[in-house]
């Protein structure tokens, strides 16, 4: 195929939201170096997704990126019934003939690494942790998140909690105080309005997924960060070469591939505990280390 | 047990429950002053949305913190006159005209943020209103740290209180506005026009709304988010007959909600692994309905609500 | 007192007022004037077009033509800005509604400040209005407690708070549109006494009435309305009843009269009935109709007579004692079966109990039986065979009105009754139960009523009068009963009662004292 | 000084023409935000079009979205019709869906001829259910329903998520809030092959000529109406106030439950919390487009339906942020309503001076 492919892609929530936006910004730069065209749909309620989906495909769009989670029947129907069309879509399950590609952001390494940071710089050994639901791509980056903690820090407690939202930053605020409240001195940011409390309160978070140092200065400690670019640009390559399958583009998001990343505000973290990260950095990009895959609900630990 | 009383002993937590409150508190009074006039306003959560995104944007755009608080309250009136218009001299049905201004606010507010900005990876940031910090007074025990965490939004809000108590209870205006609902050709009567009082208050009831999305995007939070209302405004449209119509039942019932809301969250993380986070979520709502039923005989409607008046109708 | 007309300054003057809505001419070229201390009673038929020649005096309509024109303070006649009843108050004009204007929630002080005081106002001055409403209730005789919530007042208070609001504003010209309608014969007396004192001080009233003794009684002047043209404009000195409803009908009205016919047994028993709350309670009630006679129940308003309706009506039960009809216990009935029992109820308020507005009126008519078979095969209703009953009804009680489908809603308040007779007479009850039948009627439809009623006594029905006009009561009733703090007296035979003892024994006298 | 008269009888041409100019101020107005928004207006008009009329599939898809459309719409505008004022629809969607999923997932095994009426009935139930309390509320207590059912949508949703984030929850679902699929033998039949459209839209259809039958020819219908005009004379008349209202209610919320049965087992196959993007809340606004008359409901359904597909489409098309769709909906909405009022009245505008306006 020749350049630009027609790339679409379908969010069922505005760009805005941290998941997408790593999208986004990966489609946007590929659109800027003359790849691909891009149009997107953004807060597109489940009940109208598979009509998006069949729309872009009428279209005929080369590839269609998205997120297939709650509607994973559909979407792979529609898929299976334009296989000229190529899909990527976010998912929890594996791929399918003939066209339906699937990732998801796997950053529990980078994840991993935070908590280290995380674990040795706590004062008061309680980390506060807000997330949006408890389901597996969030559960796993906070176990991960924790079992890092707890390697630099045996005695680091949690408090976790779950407001149910994928987008109620003023919520995700208040969750955030009550867990001050309680006596946390370092919040897990996996949602927008954590950060805002801890800087509020003058104490430290810790970023996922989008990098926010810069609108939080000084507050933020550490960060996992996600790149859909390794993901997009495999597909994209894999699209114009007519060589796309229907794979995993999981292992794109890890730290190997350029798909994940940790990084650290130096000024604010140990300068021991910093260098315990990097150290691990290497050993997890050099395979000598894997960090565990753990799915299940986290729990409070206090 | 003595979780429940430390949850509860905690200034944070009365700060909390007051920052929770604050733009129910708006909302709330804007929804009684309208019903106070006979007209019920369902535009309210797609007004609290307008004055959010309005008032954001102007302060994204450079008018300063208290011109955003201008702007989002005119925003607000601006669908409280669209609301208004509908209701008032047409006659339409309440209900729906204020599902229609729901709608059209929202989506209004939606598209022109996306049109503005649509590049935008991650929301931009205005600098939001910081708590107040009175020296001497927040260095109070418990009063103070509960008290003065807060931005001026919330003083404004109990102000709002006070001065709609008085302007309902102690002016002439307040008495016409009480008249109109009950009975509005007990106002014609007296040669006031009943058109000019009701439009009147229905879009100052509708400005007071819009502060309450003012706070969410300048106080709660320093950026305007998609959904971030979030039902705030029907709560308020609850709380309005939880209120009996009375400002300051409607202060008592707004910090009751908020300090359920703020209790929640705190106890999620005590109990939160065996009862279920809904439970809790829930509770407000089964209250609200509890209070509902305990207040319903006593409660005196404005006998005019939902009821459309035509001048000459007989 | 005088039944001339003073010879003072007019006051007000209507030239050629002309109003249409549509292709009726609710007004047809009407002029009258009004000069200080007089009163004038306005008469007419329903729809004659009185009450909206008052609203084009106090600018709720427009008139097409005409003006309307007051003395102003200088002593000229100004012409009215039209369509302001802002500038009607201000002109001195006060008016007191066919229904009143009164906000429930507020007091009665609150009710009568609204208005007067700058809105913007951040104080309302109610010490000084409490003084100068003193002097008014004092000077007038118009006594209420200011700081009473309407919703707790008699009819009777609410109107005088309803005259004290026009008074409080320097009214000139005082309009009432059927003051009386809805109060006792005390209350209308008080009434009365009143509005001549105020015109003795100089006030211009008019009055509108469908009562003609008390045009007679009270009036200076009376100006008769027809078909929305003035047909007279005359004294009241030298005029008689009969002359007056004449003018009004166009036609001479029959009076209906009771023949004496022998009562049969007893129907309907009620003994030992207690129910409701309040002043409006009932206290251990017996109450035993016989079949052919018709029993009047007298009382003031307020006294019961609300709650008596509603149990016979089976709008509520009996907290003790028992109901029977013919033998048949009905004591918890509702009010299906108080209807399918043969208990016909035409119900005070035709307007808000009597029929659904915007439903047809042969809908209307079939409301009560709709679930019997004639009107409804396996849960559908029977459209012809609905119809066709309406249409016999329409004709056979002379109902007024566009047709079978038209909406009742548009219907005058005589021809909505006629429906309400229609429905409820038509099945041949053997008890009619008919609370103020003719309240607010003119005097034809009111003898079409009184026909009916006397029709179904004829038929050998029992027939339970609530009125608080006396001369129905005694026109038609075989028997009366006072009704006082819901306690009802043994009936006496009418003839040993005249209009005095049956006043004084609504006043809560004893049959003795008031003998 | 605008001033409206009556106008009872309104002739067929005006039934017809008044809407439809309606419609044409409401694409005009929306016009507005496409220049703002950059669009050639013409080209986004004809994409609108195309979007819901333009071909098998974007018209199956405008039908699709009208079925939901159309039971919120009569649940609204039968409740209305008694003035029982029913704003919890969306509430009783879910609860409708979650019945049927409860019961359709596997608690009974059956064939499709047993199973999809049980599974309907079930979710009519529930949805009815769910106004019995709001309904005996208000004429046991007095408690104002507009309030307890809007709660109830609250408290509905919040359960939903309870049951999808506990006992209903999908064990394969890896995780995420949603229930277990729907057994194939309790999946509405589709309509088309390929396409979307399924036997909700049916079920819509014989619910909308159901409820008109009832309100014109029926004693039910007769009392309803009696009630919603006035309820004082019709319990003087005998009427049992009480019972119709209660009847009222579960219709109400029956038929809103039967939209939400027809989105998980017509559409989706299974149970989200976010299900319905405020197909509740929309019933209102169609109920009241169509003058709360039960075949106008349909249509009033299609044109919503049509409008928002369209401009969906056209959105995607252009690449203008797809809330435009929602915007001119809305626009449509007021401009429609507004129309209403010259169906019901001669809008004269006169001098100031005369200013009486007469209605009922
Ligand atoms: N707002 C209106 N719109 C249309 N027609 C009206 C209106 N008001 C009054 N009319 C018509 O004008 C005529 C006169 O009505 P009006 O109310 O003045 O009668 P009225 O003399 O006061 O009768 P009543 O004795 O019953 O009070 C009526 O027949 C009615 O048809
Ligand atoms: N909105 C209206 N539109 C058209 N005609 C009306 C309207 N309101 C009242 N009318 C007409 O006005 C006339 C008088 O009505 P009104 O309500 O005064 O009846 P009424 O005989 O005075 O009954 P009541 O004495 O019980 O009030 C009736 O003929 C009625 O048809
Ligand atoms: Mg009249
Ligand atoms: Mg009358």
């Amino acid at each position: 195929k020749d350049k630009p492919i027609k790339v679409a892609a379908i969010y069922t929530v505005p760009v805005e939201q941290q998941w997408v936006s790593r999208i986004n910004k990966a489609l946007k730069a590929a659109e800027e170096r003359g790849d691909i065209t891009y149009t997107f749909s953004e807060n597109v309620a489940n009940t109208d997704y598979e009509r998006v989906m069949r729309e872009y495909a009428e279209q005929g769009m080369d590839l269609v990126v998205g997120e297939a989670f709650a509607v994973e029947r559909a979407a792979r129907k529609v898929a299976a019934e334009y296989p000229d069309t190529a899909f990527l879509m976010g998912s929890s399950f594996g791929a399918a003939k003939p066209n339906f590609a699937v990732f998801d952001n796997w950053i529990h390494e980078p994840s991993y690494l935070t908590g280290m940071i995380a674990g040795a710089t706590t004062k008061s050994n309680i980390i506060g942790m807000v997330g949006g639901y408890a389901i597996p791509e969030v559960n796993r980056l906070m176990n991960a998140f924790m079992e890092g903690a707890l390697a630099t820090n045996p005695d680091v407690k949690f408090l976790v909690t779950f407001i149910n939202s994928w987008y109620d930053p003023p919520k995700a605020k208040e969750s955030a105080f009550a867990m001050i409240d309680k006596g946390a001195d370092l919040l897990y940011a996996e949602r927008f309005g954590v950060s805002d409390a801890a800087k509020e309160k003058g104490i430290l978070a810790i970023g996922n997924v989008i990098d926010t140092a810069g609108d939080y200065p000084g507050t933020i400690l550490s960060s996992a960060l996600w790149h859909m670019e390794p993901t997009v640009d495999k597909a994209i390559a894999a699209v114009l070469s007519d060589s796309f399958e229907p794979a995993d583009y999981g292992p794109y998001s890890f730290m190997s591939y350029g798909g994940g990343s940790f990084v650290v505000d130096e000024t604010l973290a140990p300068a021991d505990a910093v260098a315990a990260a990097k150290e691990k950095e290497e050993e997890i990009l050099g395979g000598l280390f894997r960090v565990n895959v753990n799915d299940s609900e986290p729990k409070s630990t206090m | 047990m003595s979780d429940i009383l430390e949850i509860l002993l905690n200034a944070n937590f009365w700060a909390a429950a007051l920052r929770i409150a604050t733009p129910l508190i708006f909302g709330v009074i804007g929804a009684l002053v309208c019903e106070r006039a006979g007209v019920l306003n369902l535009g309210i959560e797609g007004i609290f949305t307008a004055g959010a995104m309005a008032g954001w944007m102007a302060v994204w755009l450079g008018t300063g913190l208290w011109g955003g608080v201008l702007v989002a309250a005119l925003a607000g009136g601006f669908f409280g006159l669209i609301h208004a218009i509908l209701t008032v001299p047409l006659g339409l049905s309440q209900h729906v005209s204020g599902i229609g201004v729901t709608l059209f606010a929202t989506s209004l507010s939606y598209f022109i943020y996306r049109t503005a900005l649509p590049d935008v990876s991650s929301p931009p940031r205005i600098e939001a209103f910081k708590p107040l910090d009175i020296p001497g007074l927040s260095d109070l025990p418990f009063i103070g740290p509960a008290l003065f965490q807060q931005t001026p939004l919330t003083f404004l809000a109990l102000a709002i209180v006070a001065v709609t108590a008085f302007v309902l209870y102690r002016t002439p205006l307040g008495l016409a506005i009480r008249a109109v609902g009950d009975n509005p050709s007990a106002v014609e009567s007296q040669g006031l026009s009943v058109y000019a009082l009701r439009m009147g208050t229905v879009i100052a009831g509708s400005a007071l709304m819009a502060l309450g999305g003012a706070f969410l995007t300048m106080s709660a939070f320093d950026a305007f988010f998609f959904g971030m209302v979030n039902g705030r405004g029907w709560i308020c449209i609850a709380l309005t007959v939880f209120a009996s119509w009375r400002p300051g039942k409607a202060l008592i019932g707004a910090l009751l909600f908020g300090a359920f809301d703020a209790f929640q969250v705190r106890l999620q993380t005590e109990v939160g692994s065996f009862i279920p986070g809904q439970v809790f979520l829930m509770m407000p709502y089964i209250l609200s309905i509890a209070a509902l039923i305990l207040v319903a005989r006593k409660a005196d409607y404005p006998r005019a609500l939902l009821v459309p008046y035509f001048r000459g109708q007989r | 007192m005088t039944k001339t007309s003073p010879d003072a300054a007019v006051v007000l003057k209507l030239d050629g007022i002309t109003k249409r809505f549509g292709a009726l001419t609710a007004n047809g070229d009407v002029s009258l004037s009004l000069r200080k201390g007089e009163i004038l009673a306005l008469l007419g038929e329903n729809g004659a077009g009185k009450t909206t020649l008052m609203n084009i005096l106090f600018g709720h309509y427009v008139a097409d033509e005409g003006t309307v024109e007051v003395l102003t303070e200088d002593g000229s006649l100004t012409e009215l800005d039209p369509g302001s009843p802002h500038a009607a108050l201000n002109a001195g004009i006060g008016m007191v509604h066919q229904h009143f204007t009164l906000a429930e929630n507020l007091t009665a002080l609150e009710n009568i400040l609204l208005g007067t005081e700058p809105l913007l106002a951040l104080k309302s001055g109610r010490a000084r209005a409490r003084e100068r409403l003193s002097d008014l209730m004092t000077g007038s005789g118009l006594i209420v407690d200011l700081d009473a919530r309407i919703s707790t007042l008699s009819v009777g208070e609410k109107q005088r708070v309803e005259i004290l609001k026009a008074l409080y504003r320097n009214a000139r010209v005082l309009v009432l549109d059927e003051p009386t309608a809805v109060l006792t014969p005390q209350e209308s007396d008080t009434l009365f006494a009143t509005l001549k004192k105020l015109a003795a001080d100089g006030l211009g009233i008019i009055f509108i009435s469908h009562k003609l003794d008390e045009v007679i009684a009270a009036s200076h002047r009376v100006a008769v309305l027809r078909g929305g043209r003035k047909v007279a404009d005359q004294p009241t000195e030298g005029c008689d009843k009969r002359q007056l409803a004449e003018l009004m009908v166009g036609k001479t009205v029959p009076e209906s009269t009771r023949d004496s016919q022998v009562p049969g047994a007893a129907r309907l028993i009620l003994s030992s009935v207690t129910t409701g709350a309040g002043r409006d309670a009932l206290h251990s009630v017996d109450l035993e109709l016989l079949s052919g006679e018709i029993l009047g129940i007298a009382g003031v308003s307020g006294n019961g007579q609300g709650t008596l309706a509603k149990v016979i009506s089976g709008l509520l039960p009996p907290s003790s004692g028992t109901i029977a009809l013919d033998g048949e216990v009905l004591t918890s009935a509702d009010a299906r079966r108080m209807i399918d029992t043969g208990i016909a109820r035409i119900p005070e308020d035709r307007h808000k109990d009597g029929i659904v507005g915007p439903m047809s009126v042969a809908e209307n008519l079939a409301i009560e039986t709709i679930r019997k078979p004639q009107n409804q095969r396996f849960g559908f209703l029977r459209f012809e065979a609905i119809a066709r009953r309406a249409k016999d009804a329409i004709v056979a009680y002379d109902i007024r009105c566009q047709g079978d489908k038209a909406p009742a809603r548009l219907l005058s308040g005589g021809n909505i009754q006629k429906i309400v007779l229609a429905r409820t007479l038509d099945a041949s009850p053997s008890v009619v139960l008919a609370a103020q039948p003719s309240r607010g009627l003119d005097v034809g439809a009111t003898s079409d009523v009184h026909r009916r009623l006397l029709e179904a006594r004829a038929r050998g029905a029992g027939v339970i009068l609530i009125s608080e006009d006396l001369d129905e009561l005694l026109r038609l009733s075989d028997r009366i009963a006072v009704m006082h703090r819901g306690n009802l007296s043994q009936p006496d035979k009418t003839e040993t009662l005249d209009r005095a003892t049956l006043g004084l024994r609504m006043a809560g006298q004893s049959k003795e004292q008031a003998a | 000084m605008i001033r409206f008269e009556p106008r009872e009888p309104s002739s067929l041409p005006r039934l017809i023409l008044i809407p439809v100019a309606a419609a044409i101020v409401a694409l005009a107005l929306a016009a507005i935000p496409m220049l703002f928004a950059g669009l050639s207006v013409f080209n986004a008009y004809g994409l609108m079009l195309t979007g819901a009329f333009g071909s098998v599939f974007a018209f199956t898809e405008m039908l699709t979205r009208a079925a939901p459309l159309i039971l919120t719409g009569l649940a609204a505008a039968l409740a209305f019709r008694a003035k029982l004022w029913n704003i919890g629809a969306e509430g009783q969607l879910y609860a409708g869906a979650l019945a049927a999923v409860a019961i359709g997932s596997g608690m009974i095994d059956a064939p499709s001829i047993v199973l999809i009426p049980l599974v309907v009935f079930c979710g009519a139930l529930a949805g009815g259910v769910m106004m019995l309390g709001p309904t005996l509320l208000k004429t046991r207590l007095g408690v104002d329903e507009v309030v307890t059912t809007l709660l109830l949508n609250f408290i509905i949703l919040l359960f939903v998520q309870m049951m999808l984030e506990g006992p209903m929850k999908d064990p394969m679902g890896m995780g995420w809030p949603q229930s277990e699929p729907m057994l194939d033998e309790a999946m509405l039949p589709k309509l088309m092959a390929r396409m979307r459209i399924h036997g909700g839209l049916i079920i819509a259809f014989i619910a909308a000529i159901g409820i008109h039958i009832l309100l014109k020819r029926t004693v039910w219908g007769f009392e309803i109406r009696a009630v919603g005009e006035n309820a004082n004379a019709a319990r003087h008349a005998g009427i049992p106030v009480t019972a119709t209202f209660i009847r009222v209610g579960l219709f109400s919320g029956a038929l809103a439950g039967l939209a939400g049965v027809g989105e998980v087992a017509g559409l989706k196959g299974y149970l989200t919390a976010d299900l319905s993007p405020g197909f509740g809340y929309s019933g209102i606004v169609v109920a009241m487009l169509a003058g709360l008359s039960p075949l106008g409901v349909v249509i009033a359904a299609l044109f919503i339906a049509s409008i928002f597909v369209g401009a969906d489409s056209m959105s995607r098309a252009t690449g203008v942020s797809n809330y435009l769709a929602d915007l001119i909906v809305s626009m449509a909405l007021i401009c429609v309503l507004i129309s209403g009022l010259f169906l019901r009245f001669k809008v004269r505008f006169v001098g100031a001076k005369s200013t009486e306006g007469v209605s009922k």
